[in-house]
């Protein structure tokens, strides 16, 4: 029941926010129920056995058995740290939003939290049309809240995010129909949805031909994540939804949704085809190196300071899905970790973005300048995210970034020496930003702020250091004991690489085969 | 044929709906007459009216539950499809008459004939899903349509209306005179025009190329495409539909197309045409250029009727999708089930849809723009939050029931190989997600007063509540219903 | 070149080709036609095409149900003809017009 | 106490310090805040000393002492501990941090009294020492990189001090950015020597070493040590990464004495040093680096003669300096290397902070064309400048002297050594007393050009106490590493600094082929002791007693000379060459593809819905008369298929 209780409590409050009378204390309700989810989740931390790769507190039941789709939910150590994320994310959200969302302030919280169970959903899910339901669902809210409580051109973002990610679901939606379908072979007789009778597919590849079922799914199942991810080229949606979308909105989207994309690559595409990923994974390398370079270099020239951070996520991104692809120990655990940190300290980027944005309302690089004198705390806070964004040892990002890099390296050293120029770019990209902002002369924005007194800039209020300030906490631990994290992981993405080309949780007798091995 | 012609009480007990729905049909009319030609109260119309069809279902059930019964010989068959079906239309139409109550153009002062002309339109509609005989559909099909078309020209102030109704008799006159034709044909090639018997030797006939029989085939299987306007044969729907008064719009678009298409798929489904690949082919690429067309035009519509008549287009040709599949082979009733539960969910939200905009209505003449929802969401919040639910299941966004629709009808057609239809078909809901945002878009992101019409609208709110928990519910919970018209179809 | 007997001989195809005629000279009226009335007549006489087709099949095979049917038809092309005339005054009374071409308010 | 303890103590002294006065960053109290970092890092210092006395009580092979914290990154069989170790050469490492670094931070309390941002800058500056420390005592190479990095961003954080300033934030930014480019490669690096030898570990890694040598280009260790040595080009500021370090002179004084010239800059020596086993066996990078150390040296030195920035005439000073310990490193000398490191750090830190005390003097005049005669104003920092002075110029027997002679004769007569290489570095050296001298006659001598505004003071005793201490150092420093020709000469004294030492280096396999006799090191330290000598005495009359033959000089060289003022463009050319293309190249792939390409093509796509939505909207024209023809198409098409196909 655990999953069960931490997929839909979300949709009991968001249920229970809209029906809140008090206008005043709705995000204060809010809130508590985030932390609730949270201590939940934390609780069910608690009960993971870390050391085994199976899937655990399963809940399956028969939901469509005609089909056999079933509410299938699973938990492994690949899951596990998605989730937490999730749900940590979200109160540090909604108090980071307390005062920018000043409108339908229940819907947006209502909307939080169907966002939240479908996030969660598809990190659980175990049963692709379940899973497809999540995926799907987690559209809606993300519209949204991009849509009504976004910038002056949310609409055509919001649209733009919808169709993109929704054009690419559909195949994949196809693809799971077309699996489905073949599940008889493998189940005697009866279609079968589950993750589980997909893994025991033997798809048939044939290599060389692009037109085998094997390789045609692998596509279609990528292409939805990919789009998600975003992998270049598929990545435009992402800027003009992050520009225009409200800060707890781009929080969301760069912090959790984006994870979707990867996570689903490392729980349905490498394990589900194993013989087109491995024949078709350069062309991912090739997108995510291209990614991190490209998104680095086009970060750099960004006039709007939410754009850069967008932009530096398509670099991000792009370690990620290189990390993954790698296939060994080094990139999947970095990827892995590198999905948190980015979750973490890109979160953390917006919504000091929209701190400074409340202030101001104003995104334009070029009308900063000396922020720094103005709001020290400010500053100090955004340097050390930076920090963490530019994968400065000792805070998360390095952990990520150096084991995919490292993976990368065994996979291919060329790929190692283009993707290791993202160091180097992001470092400029994001530095370069920093200096603009906050060093320098003061800008138009400080000194028009000077001027009136009713506008003055001031520096972080006590709430919103306490929205920092978890995230702050999470980038040194997450730096400093990086264990502490991937030992969650670590058995199970051990027993994937292990095992890539005929995956499959393992069971209780089976796991401790292996660890005696 | 030649044996004795016994009608007993089961055939009585059989097409007891129609008779209920016949029977209180003539309530309100007589009413009416009875008070000198003056109309009562029209909320006692429209609950004689209701109850007429609670009855009818009713019976429906109750008499025609366990399948697989046929009355008068055989000539109406009561079996799944038409219990189905039968429930979908009535029920549907159920919605429809609380909308007729409400909105401004037809609650005037003809609202019992209004009443009386769709009940025997619905009777029509149940005539043609239960029909075996070619004939019996030929007169299901002119009861429905006769009376449709004097329902559609019976907004008094619309001129628009009166165009649609001549257009849409003309038009389907001419559709049923190419159909009879066909039928014609058939008797010439086969000496029967019961379906059963004639399928018989279809194959056989198909295979040897009777041209008589192919022709006669042909005439009939379009005549049903004009019906549930099939591209090229739609071009009525966006015209009447948005010429109609809304909820006879939302009628047409509910209760008669699940009619329609329930007597089209009783033919197609007819084991007797596996194999006819180019009769199958041809109706391949009519699906496709039937979604495609739909979807494409409704992308450029600004009026919102005319945006859900094309997005009626597009449906049309998912459905389509599934009686393909039913057709093509010997399979168990997967398709024609896929087919049966996408009508269930498509009239549930299409009803909704129609019903949001028949609130909106604030007198007979007005043309709802999509741009005029704006700020719906804001005056009319739940109301908005259905509309966005039917519109997201219109779209087939999970965990809708629209949604669970197209997985069953796609996997139909994936089952059978159809893999290309499924391929074009998630590739236009693509294209119809990007038409259905925009309503919500404009109710909840854009500023402005949109309001329902000052009138008292409960009772069709009421319809669009339950019919919003029903996507929904039923979307969690579609499995279970499912499995029930499979097993009653099978 | 038709043989002499294809004047002479009345066979069921002679039947069926003016069928077939009538049909399709219904049919362009419906499609040619601009006065509202003749396409209603157009109409009848495809309907009409239909029965000739009935009656002809009904004799070839020596059974009675194509006349049967016949009366269908033609019940309710007159049930037809009644609701189109009906619609034909309602609509000269809002258009004071029966052409056709006049009624294209609805389009795109 | 334990060694555990005394590194535990050792690390987080710094850090503390930095957290105590991090958090209170607002506060201009400096003494309170120059208490705290100076006293954090004086017990480091402490620290220092005591691992040092443990060191030296140990037999010269087991001078090893280990700790490891945690293990901090373990994945597959990547496994990183947070170990430290101090063995001889970390040891030296930390005396010099912690002691030069309490120095520095003694002198800063003076010297940056009067600002407002006073604790925030102890507090980096703290936060420095304890990402040094890291970066000495690591045991495996990523631990290193850990400070590496770390102090990259304190360098950052502290020339960007006066951020107000565009043109300072721009030179933290510089620095940092250049330093990453360096680290990408040190990044390769690691990957390459642990795909080698499956660890990361500095003493396993210098234990894995193979005893062949690696004669191509493409070995493992060759690549991996010259990927190690890009990074050690970055940090170091070697060519061609060399052109952050005079722009990081934006930052406070005090900082440029123990960031840019005593401790960071000289960590890839210090690496090289580290993991000479693995650098002796890839003679292909050790040629490279000591061209590349040469060639820096002589010139930064050219550079040197024409600035007129007090700091920036330091700045290319210690980037030809770092060239020499290159030099040294790269002839396989790595004795020397770490050798010249000490004294430079001494004399080095000792010329900053001199430098520091100048500018304090003068109001934060730093152009020495507006300064002459401080001499007498000044007398404590000038008497230590000349200490400086001559031992950098490499005067007998000041520390200088033996380092520097040092490596110009291992330049020479090391089998991997070339005449070339001592010629680059007698020029080079020249070169330095040519300019040093410059700088001393044009700030302290001669005659008076300060401005009238300004009056100089000498520096209280909290500067000028440390700039004693050093100058002390400067003059004994070398005394630990006396060569032996001149050991045998005066009697016999032992070189602590080899003996030191010998336990971690290894010796050049080809040694033993060439000899040297001792009158070739005699004449060799004879010729460049006295073209020091005479390029000094050159630039002592050019700058005080010949008024305008400086121009003259300078004119006769015309454009020479210009291209050397402009410190041959290389600034410039990378920002033409690499920096601006990229920007513009950049804004145009923005426009290009994702604005012109990608959105293009879901816009064409999308026109073309609307396209053929237009279509069919004009299909449908409302004339029933058409619907009816559609039909009747339909029918025929469909029927002609059926029938046809």
């Amino acid at each position: 029941m655990m999953l069960s209780l931490l997929v839909f409590l979300p949709v009991f409050f968001a249920l229970v926010v809209a029906i809140w009378p008090q206008k005043s204390t709705v995000r204060h309700l809010a809130l508590g129920f985030s932390i609730i989810e949270f201590l939940v989740s934390l609780l069910m931390l608690q009960k993971f056995d870390s050391n085994s790769a199976a899937l655990q507190m399963v809940e399956k039941v028969s939901w469509i058995d005609r089909f056999g789709i079933s509410y299938f939910m699973g938990i492994d150590g690949i899951s596990l740290m998605l989730v937490m994320l999730t749900t940590f994310l979200t109160p540090i959200i909604i108090l980071g939003s307390w005062k920018s969302i000043d409108q339908r302030v229940k819907g947006f919280h209502s909307a939080l939290f169907i966002l939240q169970t479908a996030m969660l959903g598809s990190f659980l899910a175990m049963d692709a049309i379940l899973f497809y339901v999540f995926w799907e669902l987690s559209l809606v809210p993300m519209y949204f809240i991009v849509g009504i409580w976004g910038g002056s051109r949310r609409i055509y973002a919001t649209v733009k995010f919808f169709i993109y990610t929704m054009a690419g679901s559909v195949l994949m939606l196809l693809a799971i129909i077309f699996m489905m379908n073949l599940t008889p072979e493998v189940t005697g007789g009866v279609m079968s949805a589950s993750l589980l009778d997909f893994y025991k597919l033997e798809i048939p590849f044939i290599s060389g031909d692009f037109f085998t079922t094997q390789t045609m799914l692998f596509f279609a199942f990528a292409l939805a994540f990919a789009i998600k991810v975003p992998m270049f080229p598929l990545h435009t949606w992402l800027p003009d939804a992050h520009v225009e979308a409200p800060t707890p909105g781009s929080v969301v989207l760069a912090g959790v949704m984006l994870k979707m994309g990867t996570y689903c690559f490392l729980r349905w595409v490498i394990p589900l085809f194993p013989e087109a990923t491995e024949h078709y994974g350069w062309i991912f390398i090739a997108a995510g190196v291209i990614g991190i370079v490209y998104g680095a270099l086009v970060a750099m020239v960004q006039p709007d300071v939410k754009k850069l951070v967008a932009y530096s996520s398509v670099s991000h991104m792009g370690y990620i899905i290189v990390g993954l692809f790698t296939m060994n120990a080094y990139g999947l655990n970095g990827g892995l970790y590198q999905m948190l940190n980015h979750g973490i300290s890109t979160g953390a980027l917006f919504l000091l973005i929209g701190m400074i944005y409340e202030r101001t309302h104003s995104r334009e690089i070029s009308k900063y300048g000396g922020l720094a004198s103005a709001l020290p705390i400010f500053t100090i806070i955004f340097v050390i995210v930076t920090m963490s964004s530019i994968a400065v040892p000792l805070t998360n990002g390095f952990i990520g970034e150096f084991l995919i890099l490292l993976g990368s390296f065994q996979y291919s050293p060329a790929v190692a020496a283009v993707s290791v120029s993202g160091v180097v770019l992001g470092a400029a990209y994001m530095l370069w930003m920093v200096k603009r902002v906050f060093f320098g002369p003061k800008g138009q924005l400080v000194l028009e702020s000077e001027k009136d007194a009713h506008h003055a800039l001031h520096d972080l209020s006590a709430r919103e250091i306490v929205v920092m300030a978890p995230l702050l906490l999470m980038i040194f631990w997450m730096g400093l004991f990086p264990n502490h994290f991937m030992d969650y992981s670590k058995v199970s993405v051990d027993y994937l690489i292990k095992n890539k080309m005929n995956y499959s949780f393992p069971t209780g007798a089976e796991q401790a085969h292996t660890e005696e091995k | 044929m030649n044996s004795a012609i016994t009608i007993g009480l089961s055939d009585i007990l059989l097409i007891s709906p129609m008779i209920a729905l016949f029977v209180f049909s003539l309530i309100p009319l007589t009413i009416k007459v009875l008070r000198g030609n003056r109309e009562q109260n029209p909320a006692a119309s429209m609950i004689e009216a209701l109850i007429g069809l609670a009855l009818s279902a009713a019976l429906l059930i109750v008499f025609s539950g366990n399948g697989g019964a046929t009355a008068f010989n055989g000539q109406l068959a009561f079996d799944g499809l038409t219990l189905w079906i039968g429930l979908i239309s009535i029920i549907i139409g159920g919605g429809a008459i609380v909308m007729m109550y409400e909105n401004p153009a037809t609650r005037g002062a003809q609202f019992s004939e209004l009443l009386f002309l769709t009940l025997n339109s619905l009777l029509g509609a149940l005539i043609l899903i239960s029909a075996v005989n070619l004939i019996t559909v030929f007169i299901g099909l002119e009861l429905m349509s006769l009376s449709l078309y004097l329902m559609i020209a019976m907004s008094h102030e619309q001129k628009i209306s009166k165009e649609a109704a001549i257009k849409y008799f003309v038009l389907g006159s001419f559709a049923s005179a190419i159909f009879l034709y066909g039928v014609s044909f058939i008797y010439g090639s086969t000496g029967t025009v019961s379906t059963l018997d004639l399928m018989k030797n279809a194959e056989l006939l198909l295979k040897n190329g009777n041209h008589l029989f192919l022709f006669g085939f042909a005439f009939i299987v379009l005549g049903f495409c004009f019906k549930v306007s099939i591209a090229p044969f739609h071009a009525w729907t966006p015209d009447v539909y948005q010429g109609a008064p809304t909820p006879v719009t939302s009628f047409m678009a509910t209760s008669i197309k699940a009619a329609s298409f329930a007597a089209f798929l009783r033919i197609i489904a007819s084991k007797g045409l596996i194999g006819s690949d180019n009769l199958f082919l041809i109706l391949q690429w009519f699906a496709v250029i039937t979604m495609t067309v739909g979807n494409v035009a409704a992308l450029i519509q600004n009026n919102f009727k005319r945006t859900l008549a094309y997005s009626s287009i597009a449906h049309s040709g998912y459905v389509l999708v599934g009686v393909i599949a039913s057709g093509v082979s010997e399979n168990s009733a997967y398709g024609a089930s896929s087919v049966v539960f996408y009508l269930l969910t498509y009239s549930l939200m299409t009803m909704g849809a129609f019903a949001i905009l028949s609130m909106i209505e604030k007198d007979e003449n007005n043309f709802v723009q999509t741009d005029d929802l704006a700020g719906f969401a804001k005056n009319r919040p739940v109301l908005a939050l259905c509309m966005t639910v039917f519109l997201l299941s219109l779209a087939g966004l999970p965990p809708a029931l629209g949604f669970f629709g197209k997985l069953y009808l796609f996997s139909a057609a994936v089952n059978e190989g159809l893999l290309w239809l499924a391929l074009w078909g998630v590739i236009n809901s693509v294209l119809g997600a990007y038409y259905y945002l925009r309503p919500i878009v404009v109710m909840y992101m854009k500023d402005g007063d949109c309001n329902t019409s000052p009138q008292s609208n409960y009772a069709t709110a009421v319809v669009v509540v339950i019919s919003a928990l029903l996507i929904i519910g039923l979307g969690v919970a579609s499995g279970p219903l499912f499995n029930m018209i499979e097993k009653s179809l099978g | 070149m038709p043989s002499t007997s294809f004047l002479t001989d009345i066979s069921i195809n002679h039947y069926l080709i003016l069928s077939a005629i009538l049909f399709s000279i219904g049919m362009a009226g419906v499609l040619l036609r601009r006065n509202i009335i003749v396409l209603f007549m157009s109409i009848e006489l495809m309907l009409n095409a239909v029965n000739i087709s009935f009656v002809t099949f009904s004799h070839y095979f020596d059974k009675v149900d194509g006349q049967v049917m016949v009366f269908f038809v033609m019940t309710i092309a007159a049930a037809e003809a009644a609701v189109g005339l009906a619609l034909a005054v309602s609509i000269f009374k809002r258009f004071k017009e029966v052409n056709i071409r006049f009624f294209e308010h609805l389009k795109g | 106490m334990s060694h555990q303890m005394l590194i535990a103590i050792l690390l987080l002294s710094p850090l503390v310090g930095f957290i105590l006065n991090g958090v209170r960053f607002r506060s201009s109290n400096y003494l309170l805040a120059g208490s705290i970092a100076t006293g954090a890092v004086a017990v480091s210092f402490a620290c220092a000393i005591a691992l040092f006395m443990q060191l030296v009580g140990l037999p010269p092979e087991q001078r090893r002492l280990t700790v490891s914290f945690f293990e901090w990154i373990s994945v597959g069989s990547f496994k990183v501990n947070a170990g430290f170790v101090v063995d001889q050469i970390s040891a030296i490492m930390i005396l010099i941090i912690t002691g030069v670094g309490s120095l520095i931070h003694l002198f800063s309390i003076g010297y940056m009294h009067h600002d407002k941002g006073v604790t925030k800058y102890f507090a980096y500056l703290n936060f420095f020492l304890f990402n040094m420390l890291i970066l000495v005592l690591g045991d495996s190479l990523l631990t290193m990189f850990v400070g590496w990095e770390g102090v990259g961003l304190c360098s950052y954080l502290l020339i960007g001090f006066w951020f107000n300033d565009s043109a300072k934030a721009a030179a933290g930014m510089k620095a940092f950015i250049t330093n990453r480019i360096g680290d990408a490669a040190f990044i390769i690096g690691m990957f390459i020597l642990f795909m080698t030898f499956g660890t990361l570990n500095m003493h396993e890694l210098n234990g894995l070493a193979p005893t062949i040598m690696e004669s191509s280009w493409l070995g493992a260790v060759t690549l991996g040590t010259l990927m190690l040595f890009i990074g050690a080009t970055g940090k170091s500021a070697q060519i061609p990464l060399y052109v952050w370090l005079p722009d990081a002179m934006a930052g406070p004084t005090p900082v440029s004495a123990l960031i840019h010239a005593a401790t960071m800059v000289t960590a890839g020596v210090y690496m090289i040093v580290r993991l000479n086993p693995l650098f002796v066996v890839a003679p292909n990078t050790m040629m490279v680096i000591a061209i590349v150390g040469a060639a820096t040296a002589v010139l930064a030195a050219t550079i040197g003669l024409t600035q007129t920035d007090i700091k920036k005439v330091l700045a290319y000073s210690t980037v030809s300096q770092l060239g020499y310990m290159f030099l040294a490193v790269g002839v396989g000398a790595f004795g020397a290397g770490m050798f010249h490191l000490m004294t430079h750090a001494f004399f080095k830190a000792l010329m900053f902070l001199g430098s520091g005390s100048v500018i304090h003097a003068m109001h934060e005049e730093q152009d020495i064309r507006k300064m002459g005669g401080l001499k007498k104003y000044l007398p404590i920092t000038h008497f230590t400048f000349v200490l400086g002075w001559l031992a950098i110029i490499g005067m007998p027997p000041f520390a200088g002297f033996f380092s520097k002679d040092e490596i110009l004769w291992f330049a020479y007569s090391s089998p991997r050594g070339h005449i070339l290489l001592w010629i680059a570095g007698a020029i080079g050296a020249t070169l330095t007393a040519f300019y040093m001298t410059r700088l001393m006659a044009l700030t302290f001598w001669g005659s008076s050009r300060v401005d009238k505004s300004v009056h100089p003071h000498e520096s209280p005793l909290v500067m000028t106490i440390p700039l004693m201490v050093l100058g002390l150092l400067s003059v004994i420093g070398g005394w630990v590493g006396i060569p032996h020709v001149i050991s045998e000469f005066v009697g016999h004294i032992p070189n602590f600094w080899e003996h030191w030492l010998e336990p971690l280096i290894t010796k050049l396999p080809e040694a033993s082929q060439v000899a040297h006799s001792a009158t070739e090191e005699w004449a060799l330290m004879g010729v460049s002791v006295s073209l020091a000598s005479i390029s000094a005495l050159a630039a002592f009359i050019m700058y005080t007693k010949k008024a305008g033959a400086a121009d003259k000089v300078a004119n006769a060289f015309g454009p020479v000379y210009k291209l050397v003022d402009n410190k041959y463009y290389v600034d410039e050319a990378y920002f033409g060459v690499i920096i601006n293309p990229l920007v513009s190249a950049s804004r145009d792939l923005w426009h290009y593809v994702d604005v012109n390409v990608i959105d293009k093509a879901t816009y064409k796509i999308t026109d073309l819905v609307r396209g053929g939505g237009s279509f069919v909207r004009s299909l449908q024209n409302g004339n029933m008369q058409q619907y009816a023809m559609y039909v009747v198409l339909g029918v025929v098409i469909a029927l002609s298929y059926m029938l046809v196909g």
